[in-house]
């Protein structure tokens, strides 16, 4: 794990000293050794802030997207883990960033934890996670610690990961991770598809009637981009109402949900970035499964590839 | 008669979005022939079924239609060649997801129906609100 | 001071409701904390420090209707009657017709009472609003109370402006029984911007959790009767000197990680700092921080129609919206993130303290536990708000 | 942790009815501000004349449908007003009528966003919202026994017209009074009406231009900011007051500046997007100033005050 954040280090030193970038993006430690946050390193004495653990669960990629890299122009370096690097290939397919301005790094990754699933076993604040070998070690504020297995607190998406090597990258660091063979793997989907069609409702009713409209799902996603022209928010055609009710905030998040269909990856970006905890990723990944079975596709995987709704065969065998 | 009952009996509301060059001279044509046709859809004309969102259709059930049906030109017979090849992958994606965001999927259909199909697009749209009123109206529903 | 031991708090609970609505913090399904209406049996949650979203809720909903109306087409073809009939007829159905248009548009236009939350024309002058009976928000913490008095200073009009009806009427049948902070967080800043976990500002009745049960201090005259509850008995000099140890410890457990003087004018010199760009690289311009705010207030007005029928609303809206400012020329004065990143916390720090001489944020620092990046409102002021000579120094100057 | 859920509620916890709620809280949230009642909520008023000023700008003449509130109705010349159509929503405009017109309000509306085309589909005899006035007019009062300069540039024209009407009303108390008004082509000058007469009179400098030489046109062709350097208004007791598109107002200023024109003596009217219109809402705001409540009136000295971020 360390050699990798060294190799990281390296990279983004090299890519900063030759002027090969204006900034490169990694992840640092946030406001206690619990948190790891998007870094942005200018100097290349700086590159020592950058860390990679298990706790680096931010897609950078978000950072690439239209309006996001200032000055607009920047050349960037930027760090990918797997499922990043399937939104950046996504984003590569449609035309969305310039390759040119960018400087890769991808990073094989066995997993990051969700740290909801930490938070969960303490009352108290978590202020402090450690990781040696496969297992986890967790402090609270008042000195509480448990210890846990790496296992227990992966992310779901991360089990049974597709594509744990970055499908595009400029420079690999660290050792490339076997590649899960046969189908790919949508859990967590099984209790909520053998729901009836009244239950998933009252799931999704539930669920929705906390969102608060904050648009975090939607900015921090990196394949969602039409950012300030945003049909959710857009008055002009006023098409997604701005009350913020249940029947509103259902029709704004399966926007959110077709608006990405065939570039989502579900790297469940959104998932972990929602405030009030909306399960985002059910959607998501319920979207991408039915999308495998139509047409076996997955997003992301192939920067040469078509995007799903962007072409069609005429043999599609699907309708009437 | 009970509230309950007297929603469950009301006629439902469908929403066809057709387009321009096929279905919708499909459905004049019907009208023209004085076709029998339910009297409970409304018609949305729109350029092409590949201009059509997913979003339209979703909007549509969470303003109070009951079923909603899309209809463009037959695959190969696109006005512009080729749009209702892609609508054709976007609302196949659409009619899966459905069932799952609350919808039942008989209450959305995607078909064809070309100009000269004036009977094709009675019995389409006869069928589908058939379906529909089966079912009855939506209501108190997420979306 | 009184003393409610831990028994009677479900007592007391009950006692108040039976007087107003009570909302306290207690678990969705989902595990998130918020302030939801109690009821007997409602397991109230206080050992989470803040619900995840401050109980501003409570008297600015995220979403208020200011007005009904409807346009009903008197076009011959399709409703065979005359103006006058439907005008009638709409009478008929308790919608005030204020308005027939002529012939020319075949609109008929009604303003109507819709019920809720919302004045009718009729309240106008007396701002009585239907469904807004009295309330107690219960286990705030001082610091969300805090920000009820920075909201009041706007809504209440201070400075010459407007008085808001929707947000008085409810704010002046609310009552605050606020439970101090025993076990601050690490993101907690309240002592920097002059606040306390044992802090008093807008509160009615605090409570301290102490062992045993809660000893309770009335702020005001509303927090004085809640005293006659019949749970509560004179506390014991050593429970006295619990409290007192519980409010030493928890002060002391709170940062103070800048200095407040000086930082209003370090904002203005340094507004056009290229450090702004950089502080806001992180930031990905949603809402959160501010929706979870215990005092930003900012909303939009919108109209909202289906079928002839519609309804004007304000909601919450947040100057991360690259819409909020957008002009219709096209031209927008904050485009770019930075400028709008920069206007939250000049509001917040510099805007807001210009007009009404306090601060608009309490120190709770949900907008750090919540940001999806984890920005830090104490690392944005400690170094646009202080002197620029004394910036760490940024890459390309050098 | 105390958890209410586990512990048995009392047998009768009505045993203590308590009162706190009975208690006023007027004391201790005063209500500040000024008067009651539900600035929210618009006035309905009536269409009464609409007048296609030029191929996109409409003027609507509207009277409220409540008599005696239009009797009332007083407003400063610069002030604001929210104008919108239910359903479509609401948008701010100037008020361009005098303020001594008794019989209606008239609002000008450049046909561009959501809600100015929901207005441009409005007839006579329609109905609006109105909410106004707003804001803070221009310093007439201050101004007597001052030469006046206004410039203006297209549709910029709507904001002083209600205070060039004011100061051509009181046309005594002031020196001379200069008008400069430039628009793209002949076809775009608004208030052709208002012209016609401003140019007929002897006791005002009217001037208009058009930004290029158009068929038909017989007038001064030339940029505002360049026709104003060459009538060089002298900077003495003299009041400069301008509106206009922004690049236009960016290089006014600059020619003003050359003329040497003290920023106390040069006005300007704001335009930024605004929901409420009384100072709450607060997307208008440049530095701790909102424009609805503040402005939309601005001396440049103000401005120079305010953070850059128009």
């Amino acid at each position: 794990m360390s050699s990798t954040q060294d190799a990281i280090r390296e990279a983004a030193k090299n890519a900063l000293a030759s002027g090969r970038v204006d900034y490169f993006i990694g992840w640092t430690q946030g406001h206690t050794p619990s948190e790891a946050i998007p870094a942005f390193i200018r100097r290349p004495e700086e590159v020592d802030r950058l860390i990679w653990s298990p706790l680096c669960h931010h897609n950078l990629v978000t950072f690439l997207k239209r309006k996001m890299p200032d000055p607009p122009e920047s050349r960037i370096g930027v760090c990918v883990k797997g499922c990043d690097s399937r939104t950046l290939v996504a984003l590569l397919q449609e035309g969305l960033v310039d390759r040119e301005r960018l400087y890769v790094v991808g990073i094989p990754c066995a997993g990051v934890i969700d740290k909801r699933l930490v938070d969960a076993l303490f009352t108290d604040e978590v202020t402090e996670i450690d990781f040696e070998g496969d297992l986890v070690t967790a402090r609270t504020r008042m000195g509480e610690s448990k210890e846990f297995a790496l296992a227990d607190v992966l992310l779901d998406q991360c089990g049974g990961c597709y594509s744990p090597n970055p499908r595009y990258a400029d420079e690999l660091v660290g050792d490339t991770l076997p590649e899960s063979q046969g189908k790919p793997q949508f859990p967590g989907l099984e209790e909520f598809e053998a729901l009836d069609s009244a239950a998933k409702d009252a799931l999704l009713a539930e669920a929705f009637s906390t969102c608060i409209r904050c648009f975090a799902c939607i900015n921090v996603c990196p394949v969602c981009y039409c950012w300030d022209q945003c049909v959710n928010r857009s008055r002009r055609p006023a098409l997604v109402g701005q009350k913020v009710d249940t029947k509103e905030n259902t029709l704004f998040q399966m926007v959110h949900m077709f608006h990405v269909a065939g570039r989502c990856p579900s790297c469940g970006a959104c998932d972990r970035a929602c405030p009030v905890q909306i399960p985002l990723y059910l959607l998501h990944r319920k979207m991408n499964k039915e999308l495998y079975e139509m047409l076996g596709f997955m997003a992301g995987m192939d920067v040469d590839e078509k995007p799903v709704f962007q072409t069609f065969r005429i043999d599609d065998v699907l309708g009437e | 008669m009970t509230a309950q009952t007297e929603t469950r009996t009301r006629p439902v509301k469908v929403i066809a979005i057709v387009c321009n060059w096929c279905s919708y001279a499909g459905a004049d044509g019907a009208g023209t022939a004085r076709l029998k046709q339910p009297y409970n859809f409304r018609v949305l004309r729109v350029p092409c079924t590949g201009r059509i969102d997913p979003l339209l259709a979703l909007k549509a059930f969470q303003k109070g239609a009951d079923g909603v049906l899309i209809s463009g030109c037959h695959p190969g017979d696109c006005h512009y060649s080729e749009g209702n090849y892609y609508a054709r992958r976007k609302f196949e994606l659409l009619d899966r997801m459905l069932p799952h965001l609350g919808v039942e999927s008989q209450r959305f259909k995607y078909t064809w129906v070309s100009a000269s199909e004036a009977a094709r697009w009675q019995s389409v749209i006869t069928e589908f609100v058939g379906h529909v009123q089966e079912l009855g109206p939506r209501e108190g529903r997420a979306l | 001071m009184r003393f409610l031991p831990e028994g009677e708090l479900a007592g007391l609970l009950a006692a108040l409701s039976q007087e107003a609505e009570v909302w306290a913090p207690a678990r969705r399904p989902n595990g998130v904390v918020e302030f939801q209406k109690w009821e007997p049996g409602t397991a109230v949650e206080l050992a989470v420090l803040l619900a995840r979203q401050a109980p501003k809720e409570m008297v600015f909903p995220q979403t208020e209707t200011y007005l009904g109306y409807r346009y009903l087409m008197a076009c011959p073809a399709v409703r065979p009657e005359t103006p006058e009939e439907a005008k009638l007829e709409l009478e008929g159905e308790g919608g005030e017709v204020v308005a027939v248009s002529p012939s020319v548009s075949h609109q008929l236009l009604v303003v109507e009472d819709v019920g809720g939350s919302s004045p009718t024309r009729a309240d106008v002058a007396g701002v009585e609003l239907p469904g807004t009976g009295a309330r107690v928000i219960f286990g705030l913490r001082p610091c969300d109370a805090r920000g009820f008095a920075q909201m009041d200073n706007v809504f209440g009009g201070y400075g010459g402006f407007y008085f808001d009806p929707y947000y008085n009427a409810r704010r002046e049948v609310t009552t605050l029984v606020a439970v101090a902070c025993a076990n601050p967080r690490s993101t907690c800043f309240c002592r920097a911007v002059g606040g306390s976990p044992s802090g008093t500002e807008a509160v009615d009745l605090l409570l301290t959790e102490v062992d045993g049960g809660f000893g309770a201090e009335a702020v005001s005259e509303r927090g004085q009767r809640i005293l006659d509850y019949a749970g509560f008995r004179e506390a014991r000099a050593e429970e006295e000197q619990a409290v007192a140890a519980a409010h030493a410890r928890a002060e002391e457990a709170v940062e103070a990680p800048f200095e407040l003087e000086g930082v209003r004018e370090n904002l203005r010199a340094n507004f056009e700092d290229a450090r702004w760009h950089d502080l806001a690289l992180r930031c990905i311009s949603c809402g959160t921080c501010t929706y979870v705010c215990p005092s930003c207030y900012c909303f939009n007005i919108n109209d909202e129609m289906v079928e002839g029928r519609g309804e004007r609303f304000r909601c919450w809206d947040n100057c991360f919206n690259p819409g909020y400012t957008l002009e219709t020329s096209g031209h927008n004065p904050r485009d770019a993130k930075a400028a709008r990143f920069r206007n939250r916390f000049s509001h917040k720090f510099w805007y807001y303290p210009e007009k009404y001489d306090s601060l608009l944020c309490s120190g709770c620092g949900r907008c750090i536990m919540h940001c999806p990046t984890r920005i830090d409102i104490r690392e944005v002021i400690r170094t646009m708000g202080a002197p620029a000579a004394e910036l760490p120094a940024r890459a390309e100057e050098e | 942790m105390p958890n209410t859920g586990d512990m048995p509620v009392p047998e009768s916890p009505a045993k203590t009815r308590l009162t706190f709620s009975e208690v006023q809280v007027g004391a201790g949230i005063p209500r500040a501000g000024k008067a009651a009642g539900n600035p929210y909520l618009p006035e309905i008023a009536t269409i009464v004349e609409i007048i296609q000023e030029t191929p996109n700008i409409k003027s609507f003449r509207v009277r409220f449908d409540d008599d005696l509130l239009q009797a009332a109705f007083a407003f400063k010349p610069g002030q604001v007003g929210q104008l919108g159509v239910l359903g479509m929503g609401e948008a701010t405009f100037a008020i361009n009528s005098s303020p001594s017109e008794r019989s209606y309000v008239q609002f000008s509306v450049m046909q561009a966003g959501e809600v100015t085309i929901g207005l441009h589909c409005l007839n006579e005899g329609d109905k609006v919202g109105v909410r106004a006035p707003m804001g803070r007019g221009f310093p007439v009062e201050e101004w007597k026994g001052r030469n006046l300069v206004y410039i203006m540039g297209g549709i910029g024209a709507a904001a002083l017209r209600a205070t060039i009407l004011y100061t051509l009303e009181h046309r005594e108390d002031y020196g001379s009074i200069t008008i400069l008004y430039g628009a793209r082509t002949p076809v775009d000058l608004t208030y052709q009406y208002d012209i016609a007469e401003w140019e007929s009179r002897r006791d005002i400098d009217a001037v208009i231009t058009v930004d290029a030489p158009f068929p038909g046109w017989e007038g001064r062709v030339g940029m505002v900011p360049m026709v104003l350097e060459e009538l060089a208004p002298k900077p003495e007791n003299t009041i400069a007051v301008c509106c206009g598109p922004p690049i236009m107002i960016k290089f006014t200023l600059q020619a003003l500046q050359r003329l040497e024109f003290p920023n106390e003596q040069v006005y300007t009217t704001l335009e930024k997007r605004m929901k409420c219109g009384i100072g709450i809402c607060g997307r208008c705001n440049v530095g701790s100033k909102y424009v609805c409540v503040d402005g939309p009136v601005f001396s440049l000295a103000e401005l120079k005050e305010l953070p850059d971020e128009l």
